[in-house]
């Protein structure tokens, strides 16, 4: 599946663009702004049925409604503890196999046919097995997101550590380092970037398994809350839902990309 | 009349076993299957029939109104409510499917025996169809509400796999689970059968008021070929026949006919628009509204259009051949 | 021969790699003795082998025919006392200058205060004091090459190999760390083995410079350098040694024109 | 390694599947599970033959791909219009990438239910959501590519008085490509899940994903097993042929 | 002053960049005036501004004090008259060499069957027949280089900038080169700008040679070659001159020990 990995940091424009740079802050807000002005309008003309697209004013009226009366908050939190318990599962299983497949050529060898071919079944492809296997309560959902972080993590890590440069496994040899000062010192260090790239294609896919797992089997959860509004045909509820999955996964994504900055300072002032 | 191409998208709130596109269990399933409107319309070549079904049921069928994507539905009280109440524009055409009841099955080796027992179990159950508030009043009754349980949401398909797999203690559904009895997987318990004539869910055809406004005499060519289905649906010499066809839904005879067990084939193939029916809308509105499924409150008046079945029925000769209720389900009387 | 501490020795040594599936020969039945203590220069075209001999005996390379010899013993592995600078700095990017120091120290027999000062002195034998906490993103590349000389020397070994070193330096920082090399060898006695481009460098510090020729990698030449230290950088002698060995390398067949060029 | 290059099948590759195949024959043949749960190994070769032969297993199949590669084309090149304006416009990228940036994060799935709703129950709206999944990772990876198209050559291309459609052709796209490509292909496998997705949530029609469904609804694992080993197949190929294709445009920048 | 075709002027030119936010001073109050035909020479240390001046000649920074000339005429951007080879080949590495040098020509009035053959005449030029297929990644860094300077040449612009085209090249094929520069400069009598860091090539090449000195970037000297050509670059004359301005060089602050070192 994620067999390949982009780093998806920004990075500094540069060059000659066509246009010539302009330096507009707060511009970015123009367009939502005048789509949410355009929507507005919409709603109050009657150019889309509000059953097509409620109104913004009914869709923050929900947003309130939901959130006073607990329902939003305990759902979310039900969300984020899947998430996070199925993530921390399958970010630590991802990381020891792809630490394992990378370094020892043996492993790598044994497992890679068997790893390739399961990474091929995207994470929803598990969820009727998995709930043939385990029925649909909180395991399946566990199961779900950790097998959805599970394959990115891996495949980063160990492409992480094959593209560690041979130069510095020398120059370690050089002054007799062991083999967990080589892992320790070398290899992980070198491979962080990498390693931080799968942690967040992983935890994008972890956030976007749940969400399947909850559309599908679930009384509870913020793809539940989804699926009773698509049921209940309130498009609000729909709307104010994706409002908060989207906050979230911007929330989660800004999380890991602070600590990853963190981590690698040194590299951050790079041309 | 001028032969215009026109293409008539007729939904159903259901689907077939395994996704099969044919149903059971109503009149208008009766229609499909025996092609009914196909050939009354024979004589305008120029009108063609399109069916589709929908595995999400009568949330799905709502969306496929708010879409423009339907002309005509079979569709549950509940989610036309619902679509009523979010602004659609339909029409209440024929009743299709009254009275149908609603089981609760639970697994062979469970304790639960009665409704009573369900209180903080596990029940799958599919929100947002005619079975929720079926439901929501058998659970009144017994002195209980959803909150009681603990529901879980899902369609009827994973409903079945749930209770095979323990992953619920009871689901609430159709006539489907009559299989699961058979296979030696789930057992019923409770039926609304027999419980107060109020409990059963009903289900109409209804169309887009758009629809039904520029192409009237269509209209009362589709409506004329339901009631011939439901004349023949409730003709008892067809008893074994009518299992048959609805078989074809994947769902076998049996369970239609343990379905069906005991009750004429007329009481639940009515295509009446009686006092009963239009009162069983409202107290579903009113009972929808106290259970916080509608926010706000939903006016009826207007939405019943019987004179297309009342055209048919007199054309057919066919004004007697079934009892009208009044409100509270006692026969009117001819 | 009688070991003693700090002699190399190479003995019919052949070296073949696989590029693209064909055999390459980098270094062919190569013989070569350093005595210890010994300065010991090699100059020759690019590809002629001369990163080849020094991998070999650092000890990264084992695959080889002949023999490869430290104090007369086969150099099966690297060892603290064979020390080597790449000719690319490979410094640690995640490490500021002086844990990149360190680091080569990870498993000397040094305690902590020991390998704090000998961190400290060696950046500033390179002339980096003030650079200790900057990260190799920002340094230049002639200062990435300075920390990597300062991470080859700290351990102070009884052999140091060094791979073009000075080479991305300009000329006064190049000057001023031949002069530094030349002090520490004087003052350690370290076998040293330097390869470079500049035969004006290679004449100014070696007792001995191995002019080898390419395809496949031979040595064509060694001409030893007798003048007294310290060398004065325009004496009339060396001047000399650096025509005659400018000629030399001119013979070979890659560089036919650098004589010519060079001694104009 | 990148396992770029197909190489001679390492036998130890197969040590781990062949295990995992015995132990479920073993088990499916112990008798301690329903067969229905762990159906034997030549059950699923038969299966395959019967949903062939009667069910239109190649039919469902082709939907299946079709309905994949019209959207997966259908993203992915507004994914790359859209990504070389972000990219080479400074006003373009202010105006829009902020909102894209937020929309973004909302899960794939969680469109579904406006999409339903906003484009029916036809073959549109399974489209447009595969669209949708085909289009993020090929906008950022498109933008990515554009802005870091090395100043330098644009440069030689300024000194050549290159015009701006020449830079575009010349210059901002072939710098760009490998980028491209790999958004393109992330792209590839973002479709085929949205595929399923789409099969799952969405109106039922012929295709791959209601096989397992209906696997899972009759409580035939073995029809559920098949229909995952059909979408991981399938998976593996459309990944295969983005790699060949990868390999081949980027010829120029391997040895 | 009357414009004459291929003349170069710049006056009173100051060009500040900005460094982490602090303004440098990359030329400063320089003026400098190239005759059409001319064989100018730079030579300086390491970031006195030579790139800086071929930058602003080709036209592809705007952004400075003073005027900027060519053939009398401000120059407000890059021009087919006149071309640069940059310091680094900047080759398009998707194409292979012969479209790297067909891309030069892609606003040229040429014909499809005359860029053909120019393209083919400057591939040998620079030695590189059999290579019209590589890719860049295929080639040495001198190869590099070298396809950069056809691709500079082929369009044959009244004035040829030259950044140091010559710099990664090994002896035999520098020598080579300079001759060809030579040749094409008496044929075509292009105005020639040539950077480098090699004094002999300098002198060699030349009718002046300018020196600067960094920091901020100025002319320290213009050292007329009245040398009738052909030259030997063996010549008595040459060599005082090569001395003449490493002298001239070692004064400038950064190159102090580079006198030193070079004229040992
Ligand atoms: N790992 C390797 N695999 C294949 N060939 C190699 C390898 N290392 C070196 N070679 C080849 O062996 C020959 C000798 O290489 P070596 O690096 O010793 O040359 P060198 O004299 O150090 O050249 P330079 O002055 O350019 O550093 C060259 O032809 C080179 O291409
Ligand atoms: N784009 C830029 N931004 C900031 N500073 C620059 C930029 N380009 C050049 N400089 C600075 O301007 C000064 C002159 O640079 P220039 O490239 O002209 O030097 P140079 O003489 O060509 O040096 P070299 O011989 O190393 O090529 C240097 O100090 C350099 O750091
Ligand atoms: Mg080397
Ligand atoms: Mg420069």
């Amino acid at each position: 599946m994620a067999t390949i990995s982009v780093p998806d940091r920004p990075t500094r424009a540069r060059g000659i663009q066509f246009a010539p740079p302009v330096r507009l802050i707060g511009i970015g807000l123009l367009v939502p702004l005048l789509g949410l002005a355009a929507w507005t309008v919409g709603a109050r003309q009657g150019w889309v049925p509000p059953q097509i697209l409620p109104a913004p004013q009914v869709v923050w009226d929900t947003f309130l409604e939901l959130w006073q009366s607990g329902d939003l908050l305990a759902n979310t939190l039900i969300s984020l503890q899947r998430v996070l318990f199925g993530f921390a599962a399958g970010a630590s299983l991802g990381l020891l196999l792809g630490t394992a497949m990378g370094l020892s050529r043996p492993f790598e060898a044994y497992a890679s046919v068997l790893f390739t071919s399961l990474a091929q079944v995207p994470a929803l492809g598990w969820i009727p097995l998995a709930m043939l296997l385990v029925g649909i309560g909180e395991s399946l959902k566990l199961i779900i997101v950790a097998v959805g972080t599970l394959v990115p993590v891996a495949w980063n890590t160990r492409a992480g550590i094959r593209a560690v440069p041979s130069g510095w496994f020398e120059a370690a040899s050089l002054w007799r380092y062991s083999r967990a000062q080589v892992v320790w010192h070398i290899v992980l260090p070198a491979t962080v970037p990498q390693i931080f790239v799968g942690l967040r294609y992983g935890l994008g896919h972890a956030w976007l398994a749940l969400v399947v797992v909850e559309l599908l089997a679930s009384s509870e959860g913020l793809g539940y809350l989804l699926v009773w509004g698509r049921q209940m045909f309130q498009l609000d509820v729909v709307i104010a839902t994706m409002a908060v999955i989207g906050a979230i996964g911007f929330a989660l994504d800004a999380a890991l990309a602070a600590i990853e900055r963190r981590l690698q300072r040194w590299q951050v002032a790079s041309p | 009349a001028r032969a215009e191409d026109l293409t008539v998208r007729i939904g159903y709130a259901s689907i077939g076993a395994g996704n099969r596109p044919f149903v059971g269990g109503t009149l208008a399933a009766t229609a499909h299957a025996a092609h009914y409107v196909e050939d009354e319309l024979k004589s305008d070549p120029g009108v063609k029939i399109e069916w589709f079904f929908f595995a999400g049921a009568g949330p799905a069928v709502n969306e496929a109104f708010a879409n423009n994507q339907l002309d005509i539905a079979l569709q549950g009280d509940l989610p036309s409510v619902i679509g009523r109440a979010n602004g659609l524009r339909t029409k209440i055409l024929l009743a299709s499917g009254v009275n149908t009841p609603i089981y609760l099955a639970v697994p062979p080796d469970s304790d639960i025996k009665t409704v009573a027992d369900l209180k903080g179990r596990r029940v799958a159950l599919y929100r947002g169809t005619n079975l929720q508030l079926a439901f929501d009043k058998v659970l009144a009754s017994k002195g209980l509400a959803e909150r009681d349980l603990k529901i879980v949401n899902m369609d009827a398909a994973t409903a079945d796999a749930a209770l095979a797999s323990h992953d619920v203690d009871a689901a609430v559904g159709a006539n489907e689970l009559f299989e699961l009895q058979k296979n030696g997987i789930a057992k019923i318990v409770y039926s609304t059968k027999g419980d107060d004539p109020a409990f059963g869910r009903n289900s109409a055809l209804i169309a887009a008021a758009s629809f039904e406004e520029a192409h009237p005499e269509i209209v009362q060519k589709i409506v004329t070929a339901f009631v011939r289905a439901a004349l023949w649906s409730s003709d008892e010499a067809n008893r074994d026949a009518l299992f048959e066809l609805w078989a074809k839904s994947g769902y076998p005879a049996d369970s239609f006919r343990a379905d069906f067990e005991g009750q004429p084939l007329k009481f639940r193939n009515s295509p009446l628009i009686d006092p009963f029916i239009v009162h069983q809308y409202e107290v579903q509105t009113q009972q929808a509204r106290a259970y916080k499924l509608l926010r706000k409150d939903v006016d009826l008046t207007g939405w019943f259009e019987p004179k297309y079945a009342e055209t048919a029925l007199r054309q057919l000769g066919l004004e007697h051949r079934w009892t009208a209720r009044d409100a509270n389900g006692h026969d009117l009387g001819s | 021969m009688v070991a003693t501490a700090g002699s190399l020795e190479m003995r019919s040594v052949t070296k073949r790699y696989s590029v693209d599936g064909s055999p390459l020969v980098a270094l062919d039945d190569v013989s070569l003795a350093v005595e210890p203590g010994e300065f010991l220069a090699i100059v020759g075209a690019s590809g002629c082998g001369k990163s080849t001999i020094l991998r070999l005996f650092a000890g990264l390379d084992a695959k080889h025919d002949g023999a490869v010899l430290h104090d007369g013993a086969p150099i099966v592995g690297p060892s603290l006392q064979r020390g080597l600078v790449f000719q690319e700095p490979r410094l640690f990017p995640w490490l500021p200058v002086e844990r990149n120091v360190l680091a080569a120290l990870r498993n000397s027999h040094l305690d902590a205060h020991a390998r704090r000062s000998a961190v400290r002195d060696h950046i500033a034998l390179v002339g980096l004091q003030g650079f200790e906490r900057a990260y190799p993103h920002q340094l230049s590349g002639g200062m990435a090459q300075r920390v990597a000389i300062a991470r080859g020397l700290v351990n102070r070994p009884d052999v140091l190999l060094l791979d073009e070193p000075l080479g991305a330096l300009d000329a006064l920082t190049r000057a001023h760390l031949q002069d530094e090399l030349q002090r520490i060898w004087v003052r350690e006695r370290t076998t040293m083995v330097l390869v470079t481009h500049d035969v004006d460098e290679a004449v100014y510090l070696a007792d001995r410079v191995v002019v080898m020729s390419p395809r496949p990698g031979r040595i064509r030449d060694i001409v030893p350098v007798t003048l007294p230290r310290p060398r004065d950088r325009g004496d009339e002698a060396l001047l000399r040694l650096r025509a005659h060995l400018l000629r030399t390398l001119a013979g070979t067949p890659q560089h036919a024109g650098l004589a010519l060029h060079r001694a104009a | 390694m990148t396992a770029t290059r197909q190489r001679r099948l390492d036998w130890r590759g197969l040590v781990p599947v062949v295990v995992l195949l015995a132990a479920w024959e073993a088990i499916s043949r112990s008798g301690l599970t329903d067969t229905r749960i762990v159906p034997p190994l030549e059950g699923l070769v038969g299966l395959l033959g019967t949903e062939v032969a009667e069910k239109s297993l190649l039919g469902n199949l082709a939907a299946s791909i079709v309905r994949d590669l019209s959207g997966f084309a259908l993203g992915a090149s507004l994914g790359v219009v859209g990504g070389i304006l972000l990219g080479l416009s400074p006003l373009a990228s202010a105006l829009l990438r902020p909102s894209f940036d937020v929309f973004r994060q909302i899960a794939l799935f969680a469109w579904i239910p406006l999409i339903a709703m906003w484009f029916g129950i036809g073959e549109a709206s399974k489209i447009v959501f595969v669209a949708l999944a085909a289009f993020t990772p090929t906008l950022i990876n498109t933008v990515e590519g554009t802005r870091s198209a090395s100043a330098t050559l644009v440069e030689v291309g300024a000194l050549l008085r290159y015009r701006r459609s020449q830079m575009l052709l010349a210059i901002y796209l072939p710098a760009a490509l490998p980028s491209i490509l790999t958004g393109v292909h992330l792209a590839l496998i973002q479709s085929w899940l949205a595929t399923i997705g789409a099969e799952y949530f969405m109106t039922a029609g012929p295709g791959i994903g209601t096989l397992i469904i209906e696997g899972r609804d009759r409580f035939q694992m073995g029809q559920t097993v098949l229909g995952m080993i059909l979408i991981g197949a399938v998976g593996f190929l459309l990944n295969r042929i983005a790699r060949a294709a990868e390999n081949r445009l980027l010829r120029w920048r391997t040895a």
